[in-house]
């Protein structure tokens, strides 16, 4: 290669020149195009992942297409996958704004601070940001209790295991994680008092080999349900059903992937709320909020059972399931103690949102890391 | 075909370049006949190594066996050896060539390219002569003279750097070495004294490895000494001009152009300067006038490095060294690899650039060119200082013995021996019981090389109080020779000490009466620079040694 | 200048060419419309002022990864930690804008930019002693350190800087408005843009018109050489390669002081690795680094059109990036060739000159 | 307390040969392929298109070998493609290996798409009969999969291709001094080409571990830095097979090491216990890096030159 900064200066401006030749031959952005003339709302998508996983990303990608179904007459609908959760997230959500779209979910935790940036800027779209903790005029925050799920599959763990050893592959010790595995833990002992989880953390959202590694280290380690909160529970479940044990799912129902160990699971069923949401913005109802609700409110439900499940543990479960749904229990329920003894709740009181969403605490019987600030 | 630049990888053993492209070689490679042909072939070379030894471990000299081994391995009848001796020391050069004799002799053609008149005559049967692209003459070695062959080569109108040796020594040096050593141990006795005068080309002669790298490396500052110091008489500022070995990977950056390789060392003198900033334009310009001025071509100084060829590059890298106003110039074998002309221009530059002010140390294996243009010659042997004497006190002969290690006023009385008028036997006798173990084995090796040395009481009575090992050896052939009959128990004695070099003494000795011979077949075998003086002893009794053999079976073969 | 042919000026232009059609035909077997893919490309990432805005915004850590890869680079070293002195100068940043909270803006925003570039000195400090005084490979310790790099930031995130009114999230508080970088008016493209360019232009300077810049140049090329000319080799290592981790962690204190407002663990989708493809691409010149910046970040930037669109996914941009990197290298073998050519036969004539 | 700790560490050593399985792949070819001098440094793209080849052939065919052999061949036309590229036109190897980067996870994140959570035959475990009943060793192993048995004797292969054999000869040859090796006969760019192809093939294998035995179905840009992590690996490991398993199974280890660790409960974040893996790799590196401190480490002399 030679060298000569005439040539090389030539190659920088020539970079230049060709981002700018790249469309000068492009016609102008047709957006007025793109945005809907016959009235329908649109409706935007981004996910942090990609929609296919059959994880968290696809049971939102569900919720849309559900959507689309339900409201072809009403609404349109988009998405945007694999936007890290980042300030990316910006500019994604005024180009969608740009092209016409008035409703927008922006579906991961990460998304919020943007999100509520580029609200600030478009008051005339509306956001619905799924699991936040903070809202605007014009953004709301949704999130279902998934854990109450969690709760009812931890029990059929428990009823399950034999080793009394219960794996749990976990990405981030974060408040909806810890929430899955107290609750998880506490099912599974509801059932069983000499039941223990054993949580490994990954680190990461979606990173299938360490997930796997994890997975396999557990079962080394005399594990015999193994469960997870990451992105795609594809990866521990297939783990599982390959090392001959069961497994717990989340997110979505993968009893394909585990004929023999899939005992059930927490899934999410967003298609129903997703159309309430839509409906009051296309009525002009919609108002901001930070919706919660649990089993009750139908977005979370539990799994199809596995062949493995006895029927008498299926029953048991479904009674608990009832008196979830009827609000007449709930997995957090005074007195809770975290496993250092330390009282989180007295008796008799009913958790509230910000108890929910600030849990930085282990139950008793979990073993796993959680680092004190 | 072996290259001047030797094509071994220096990364990889001698077997494993040994096999390397060679044609039939099975999927295996460590195969055990195989190495024993590799190992029996080699050894025919005169090369002995294990065969796993890294190439990079070996000297030049084999190195340049081992390349000719590759050719043998692969079957070559015809050799050809382009400058095989031009990296190589004089008893080197005997080692490699000899082993290519041999093979002549035994039937395969070696083609043997080379500008150094004493081996064509020496080595050669028949003798080609080019010039200048052209085949000037041919014709058998025995036929020519030196002073033929030389015009020949040379041409009618090539200038020889002429000497001026009018010119006096500045009174003050711009470099004193006091109390420097060469080796990095506290060996007090390689401690010496130099100094280096403006206005003279001092040379540095030696033997690789023997100390005038490391001579250079101190002046340029690459090394320091373990004891004593360098006063630089000039600025610190003033750099010292530096003309490296191996001026392609040391010298110049192949990827840049010229004129960047011409400023290397001054980006900052400010002629070119504005604060930080170096005038491109300026520079540029400077350098255009600078290669013309040197006679670099070509003299586009946009061009990059890697377009010039050995000579040019070179005479680039001396305009650079001449021009940045250095006091001392370190020259380190400026004409290694070149063509005769580009080498009579440099040293005449060089000898020009002296007259005008500055020291010049030229570090040269080539005794001649030393001769040639040096005003004194430091010699060094085993990185002591020999001595320092002007270059008319001197020849190539005596200047190959102070190599091996004697003072030259011992040079000069051993230098008579062959002349039988006494003062040769007188000068050995007296050496014998000198207290420097090198001149006794000195001594010990002339009377050993001198038939009319016949005093074995004298030998007698030293071998008992010898105390050096390496004497008592050359005592005890001494005796040998005089006394074949008691020299089996004698030697067999220091066979049993170090059986590789001494059985083979012993063999020989007694497998042959040409004493002189054996002598310098060990010479050949030994490998230990400290000893190589042997084979520079040689040189010295060259005319007499000739005589012998004659007597003995003709040419060297 | 001769020895330069006259294609070779017009590499980047060929391949760019070659790279479009390449692709083009590609997506039409793919049975798309390559026209409306490049128009979307195009209206994406410079088509209107707030997608070239924001194609600008993703430029700045860019350049400076890039510069971060080039410098030391120059001196013949191979840095690939652009990303882990990202990550090193942003939590340099983050720690001035919470101790300094208090701060009037003039002095928050210079202590972060100089806490940022501490800590990017720092963190480039470590490969750059253990490869110049230990002689270990700096290319795996530096890629070793990103890693580290953004576990580090996750640690303090899910630890002692973890905000308390984010509910136990993994985020730093939220930046006091002081700490906040100047901005074009109605953009995101903050101070960092200006001051990406000024390095890259000072780089530049330094790199072709200072006694420095001409021995870096040296350096890089012929280490042997250098050591030779009397240059103080070591020292120049250790300086290249903090100055390239203080470009890089000026990429971080642009992300966490303009962009996010606070540390967070996803600061950078790899500007690092842009970064040093970019640095490559241009051959570590300061200039080429810019034109080149510019074409990635408008190829990220233009890539979400491509989902919205045309429902392409994003990777679509990297492929583009793959053949326009091997149409580069093709298009360079040609003119390469050709002045090879030419050079050959200079050298042949001017030695057959008589004396 | 052995109780506790001895499964653990049979977990962890055997997590640490699975673990290490992928990069040592990877690491080998690209050993091979410095060796010859050529720098790949786009291998994070070959083992992508290795692990995806290895899904669809698997998802289609359910045949294991067949997968494998798709991954094999697709790793050779990356690693063909950079031959082409860095040896043919003599282009740098740098920007070719970064050309080979990108492409290979654009083309694999788009072709990818229809294949993400699809069900595929995946690699099953295998115990060796007699040889997973050794205490200790037996589970750690021989309780794994067919590649990782298939990777010991690689191991020994590509030594013993190096140093025992003529075009081991060749290929170390036309990394230290192509003139030279050229200049004796040897094929240089035909050896480098060779050896970056095989290279390539042995990425893709890599790659395929992760898809058949991991993730066990195709993810976008699953390899998540492996492939660089065995470039370092192999200037860690000095350009030695030997060593380069050594470095892999010891990331490998750190690696199973960070996740196993957390359940004994032990409390350090288990982001202070992700930076394991690398700290040990650098703290290793030290060590070696002093006692090698002259010269390039042991690079081959003419690695990276056109």
């Amino acid at each position: 290669m030679n060298y000569s900064r005439r040539f090389l200066l030539k190659r920088g401006l020539v970079g230049f020149a060709l981002a700018l030749a790249l469309g000068g031959c492009s016609k102008p952005e047709p957006t007025s195009a793109a945005k809907p003339a016959d009235g329908k709302l649109k409706v935007g998508f981004v996910t942090v992942g990609p929609a296919s996983d059959w994880g968290y990303n696809y049971a939102h990608n569900q919720g849309r297409l559900y959507l689309e179904a339900r409201m072809a007459n009403e609404a349109t609908t988009s998405i945007v996958e694999n936007i890290p959760e980042s300030a990316e997230l910006e500019r994604v959500l005024e180009k969608m704004i740009a092209d016409g779209t008035k409703l927008i979910f922006p579906t991961s935790y990460g998304y919020l601070d943007p999100a509520l940036r580029v609200a600030a800027r478009h008051p005339d779209v509306i956001f619905a940001h799924c699991g936040g903790f903070k809202s605007a005029s014009n953004l709301m925050t949704y999130f279902s209790y998934i854990h109450e799920p969690m709760y009812l599959s931890g029990m059929a763990a428990g009823r399950m295991t034999k080793t009394n050893k219960l794996g749990f592959v976990a990405a981030h010790p974060i408040p909806q994680v810890l929430r899955n595995i107290n609750a998880f833990t506490l099912g599974a002992r509801s059932v069983n008092p000499k039941a223990t989880v054993n949580v490994v953390w990954t680190n990461n959202w979606y990173d299938p080999p360490t997930e796997a590694e994890a997975a396999k280290g557990l079962i080394k380690l005399g594990a015999d349900v193994l469960t997870m909160h990451q992105d795609s529970p594809l990866t521990v479940v297939q783990t599982a059903e390959s090392a001959g044990v069961f497994s717990v799912g989340y997110h979505a129902d993968l009893h394909q992937f585990a004929p023999k160990g899939w005992l059930t699971g927490a899934m999410w069923d967003w298609g129903e709320l997703y159309v309430r949401i839509a409906q009051s913005v296309k009525d002009g109802t919609w108002k901001t909020e930070q919706y919660r609700a649990g089993m009750d409110g139908g977005a979370v439900k539990i799994a199809p059972f596995g062949p493995a499940v006895p029927a008498e543990v299926q029953k048991e479960i479904r009674a608990m399931e009832e008196k979830i749904v009827k609000r007449e229990f709930v997995p957090f329920q005074g007195p809770v103690k975290d496993r250092d003894g330390k009282e989180r709740l007295a008796r008799g009181q009913q958790p509230d949102f910000e108890w929910m969403e600030k849990m930085d605490w282990f139950v008793e019987g979990v073993v796993g890391t959680i680092t004190k600030k | 075909m072996v290259y001047q630049k030797l094509s071994l990888i220096l990364t990889l053993t001698v077997f494993e370049n040994l096999l390397l492209g060679s044609i039939g070689t099975p999927f295996l490679i460590r195969d055990h006949k195989r190495r024993k042909d590799a190992s029996l072939l080699l050894e025919a070379q005169g090369l002995q190594v294990d065969l796993d030894t890294l190439v990079s471990e070996l000297t030049l000299a084999q190195r340049q066996l081992l390349e000719i081994g590759k050719l043998l391995w692969r079957n070559a009848r015809i050799l050809i050896l382009d400058e095989p001796t031009s990296q190589l020391a004089p008893h080197e050069i005997d080692e490699v060539l000899r082993t290519t004799r041999k093979l002549a002799n035994a039937g395969r053609t070696v083609l043997l390219i080379t500008h150094k008149i004493d081996e064509v005559l020496r080595f050669a049967d028949s003798v080609t002569v080019l010039r200048g692209g052209e085949a000037i003459a041919t014709a058998h070695a025995r036929d020519l003279t030196r002073a033929e062959l030389g015009r020949l080569i040379v041409g009618p109108l090539q200038a020889v750097p002429s000497v001026d040796t009018a010119r006096a020594l500045a009174s003050v040096p711009v470099a004193s070495l006091r109390s420097v050593s060469l080796t990095n141990g506290s060996d007090r006795t390689g401690v010496f004294d130099l100094d280096v005068y403006g206005g003279e080309v001092l040379g540095i002669a030696g033997v690789s490895g023997n100390g005038p790298e490391d001579l250079a490396q101190l002046l340029v500052g690459s090394r320091k000494s373990a004891t004593g110091e360098i006063q630089f008489h000039f600025g610190v500022d003033v750099p010292v001009a530096h003309i490296p070995a191996d001026s392609r990977r040391m010298g110049a950056v192949d990827t840049l152009p010229l004129s960047r390789n011409v400023f290397l060392r001054e980006f900052d003198s400010p002629r070119l300067c504005i604060g930080p900033f170096v005038r491109l334009d300026v520079m540029r310009n400077e350098a255009a006038s600078r290669l013309k001025a040197y006679g670099v071509r070509p003299s586009n100084p946009d061009l990059l490095a890697a377009a010039l060829s050995g000579g040019n590059l070179q005479k680039l890298i001396i305009a650079r060294e001449m021009s940045c106003g250095a006091s001392l110039l370190v020259a380190e074998n400026p004409t290694a690899g070149l063509d005769p002309a580009s080498a009579g221009d440099i040293l005449q530059r060089l000898k020009l650039f002296a007259r005008e002010g500055p020291a010049v140390v030229l570090v040269s294996a080539d005794l001649s060119e030393l001769l040639a243009i040096s005003d004194r010659v430091a010699v060094f042997s085993g990185k002591r200082l020999i001595g320092v004497e002007r270059s008319e006190n001197l020849t190539a002969d005596s200047l190959g013995m102070m190599m091996g290690g004697i003072r030259l006023d011992i040079v000069q009385q051993l230098t008579n021996i062959g002349t039988n008028d006494g003062q040769g036997l007188e000068a050995i006798r007296r050496l014998l019981t000198s207290a420097n173990w090198w001149e006794r084995r000195v001594a010990a090796q002339a009377a050993l090389l001198c038939p009319d040395f016949q005093e074995d009481a004298l030998i007698d009575s030293l071998y008992i109080t010898e105390q050096h090992e390496e004497v008592r050896v050359w005592l005890a052939l001494l005796q040998a020779r005089m006394r074949p009959a008691g020299a089996e128990i004698l030697l067999s004695e220091h066979a049993e000490r170090s059986p590789e070099v001494y059985l083979e003494v012993v063999r020989r000795l007694l497998g042959t009466t040409d004493n002189i011979k054996f002598g310098r077949e060990l010479a050949y075998r030994s490998e230990n620079p400290t000893s190589l003086w042997e084979a520079v002893l040689y040189r010295t009794g060259a005319a007499l040694w000739d005589n012998l053999s004659v007597a003995s079976g003709g040419r060297p073969s | 200048m001769n020895y330069i042919g006259l294609s070779k000026r017009s590499v980047p232009f060929v391949a760019s060419v070659a790279a479009l059609l390449l692709l083009g035909l590609g997506l039409k077997l793919l049975g798309r419309s390559p026209w409306s893919v490049y128009s979307g490309l195009f209206a994406g990432s410079l088509g209107s002022r707030f997608a070239i805005a924001e194609t600008l915004v993703a430029t700045i850590p860019i350049i400076f990864c890039a510069l971060a890869t080039a410098v030391p680079r120059w001196a013949g070293l191979i840095s690939v930690g652009a990303e882990g002195a990202l990550y090193a100068g942003a939590v340099g940043a983050t720690y001035a804008a919470l101790q300094f909270s208090h701060w009037p803006s003039v002095a928050l925003v210079p202590s972060m930019l100089l806490l940022a570039a501490c800590a990017g000195a720092v963190w480039a400090a470590v490969p750059a002693l253990l490869r110049v005084f230990l002689g270990i490979n700096e290319t795996i310790v530096t890629l070793l350190g990103n890693y580290v790099a953004v576990l580090l930031v996750e640690y303090l995130v899910h630890g002692v800087w973890q905000d308390p009114a984010s509910y136990s999230w993994p985020q730093s508080a939220a930046f006091v408005a002081s700490a906040e970088l100047p901005r074009w008016p109605g953009t995101r493209v903050h101070l960092g843009l200006a001051v990406a360019i000024l390095a890259a232009l000072l780089l530049w300077v330094l790199r072709s018109r200072t006694v420095l810049g001409l021995r870096l140049e040296i350096t890089g090329s012929n280490p042997t050489a250098a050591n030779y000319a009397g240059y103080p080799v070591r020292k120049y290592q250790l300086l290249v390669m903090v100055v390239g981790g203080i470009l890089a962690a000026m990429a971080g204190w642009g992300q966490v002081a303009a962009i996010e407002g606070r540390l967070r663990s996803a600061l950078s989708p790899g500007y690092g690795y842009s970064g040093f493809l970019v640095a490559w691409m241009a051959r570590h010149h300061p200039l080429g680094i810019l034109g080149f910046s510019l074409l990635l970040a408008a190829m990220l930037t233009g890539s979400d059109n491509l989902q919205l669109r045309q429902q392409l996914p994003a990777a679509m941009v990297n492929i583009f990036q793959g053949i326009l990197l091997f149409c580069l290298l093709g298009a360079e073998y040609i003119a390469d060739r050709q002045t090879t050519k030419m050079q050959v036969a200079h050298r042949g004539h001017e030695e057959e000159v008589p004396q | 307390m052995t109780d506790t700790w001895t499964p653990l560490l049979v977990a962890a050593f055997a997590g640490a040969v699975r673990g290490g399985t992928p990069i040592l792949y990877a690491a080998l070819g690209e050993t091979l392929a410095q060796r010859a001098g050529v720098l790949n440094l786009g291998l994070e793209g070959v083992m992508l298109v290795g692990a995806l080849a290895s899904v669809v052939v698997s998802y289609y065919t359910g045949q294991l070998f067949l997968a494998l052999i798709a991954a094999l061949l697709a790793g050779a036309v990356f690693g063909s493609l950079h031959a082409l590229f860095a040896l043919r036109l003599r282009a740098n190897q740098v920007v070719s290996g970064l050309a080979l980067l990108v492409l290979g996870n654009g083309i694999t994140a788009y072709l990818g798409i229809p294949y993400v959570g699809k069900k595929i035959t995946s690699l099953p475990p295998v115990k060796l009969a007699g040889l997973s009943e050794i205490p200790f060793l037996g589970p750690v192993l021989f309780q794994q999969d067919f590649l990782v048995y298939a990777s010991y004797p690689l191991v020994l292969l590509i030594a013993w291709l190096l140093y025992r054999t003529r075009f081991g000869l060749e290929i170390r040859a036309a990394g230290e001094d192509p003139e030279t090796a050229d200049a004796s006969g040897a094929h240089v760019l035909f050896v480098r080409s060779v050896a970056v192809i095989v290279g390539g093939a042995c990425a893709g294998i890599g790659g395929a571990y992760l898809s058949l035995v991991y993730a066990q179905g195709w993810i976008e840009n699953m390899t998540a830095g492996r492939g660089l992590i065995s470039v370092g690996l192999v200037i860690f490991a000095r350009w030695d097979p030997v060593r380069a398993m050594w470095g892999a199974y010891l990331f490998g280890l750190a690696w199973a090491l960070k996740l196993l660790l957390q359940t004994t409960g032990l409390q350090v974040s288990p982001y202070l216990l992700g930076m394991a893996p690398y700290l040990l790799l650098l703290v290793v590196l030290i060590p070696v890096g002093v006692r090698y401190r002259q010269g390039n480490g042991g690079a081959p002399t003419a690695l990276g030159k056109a």
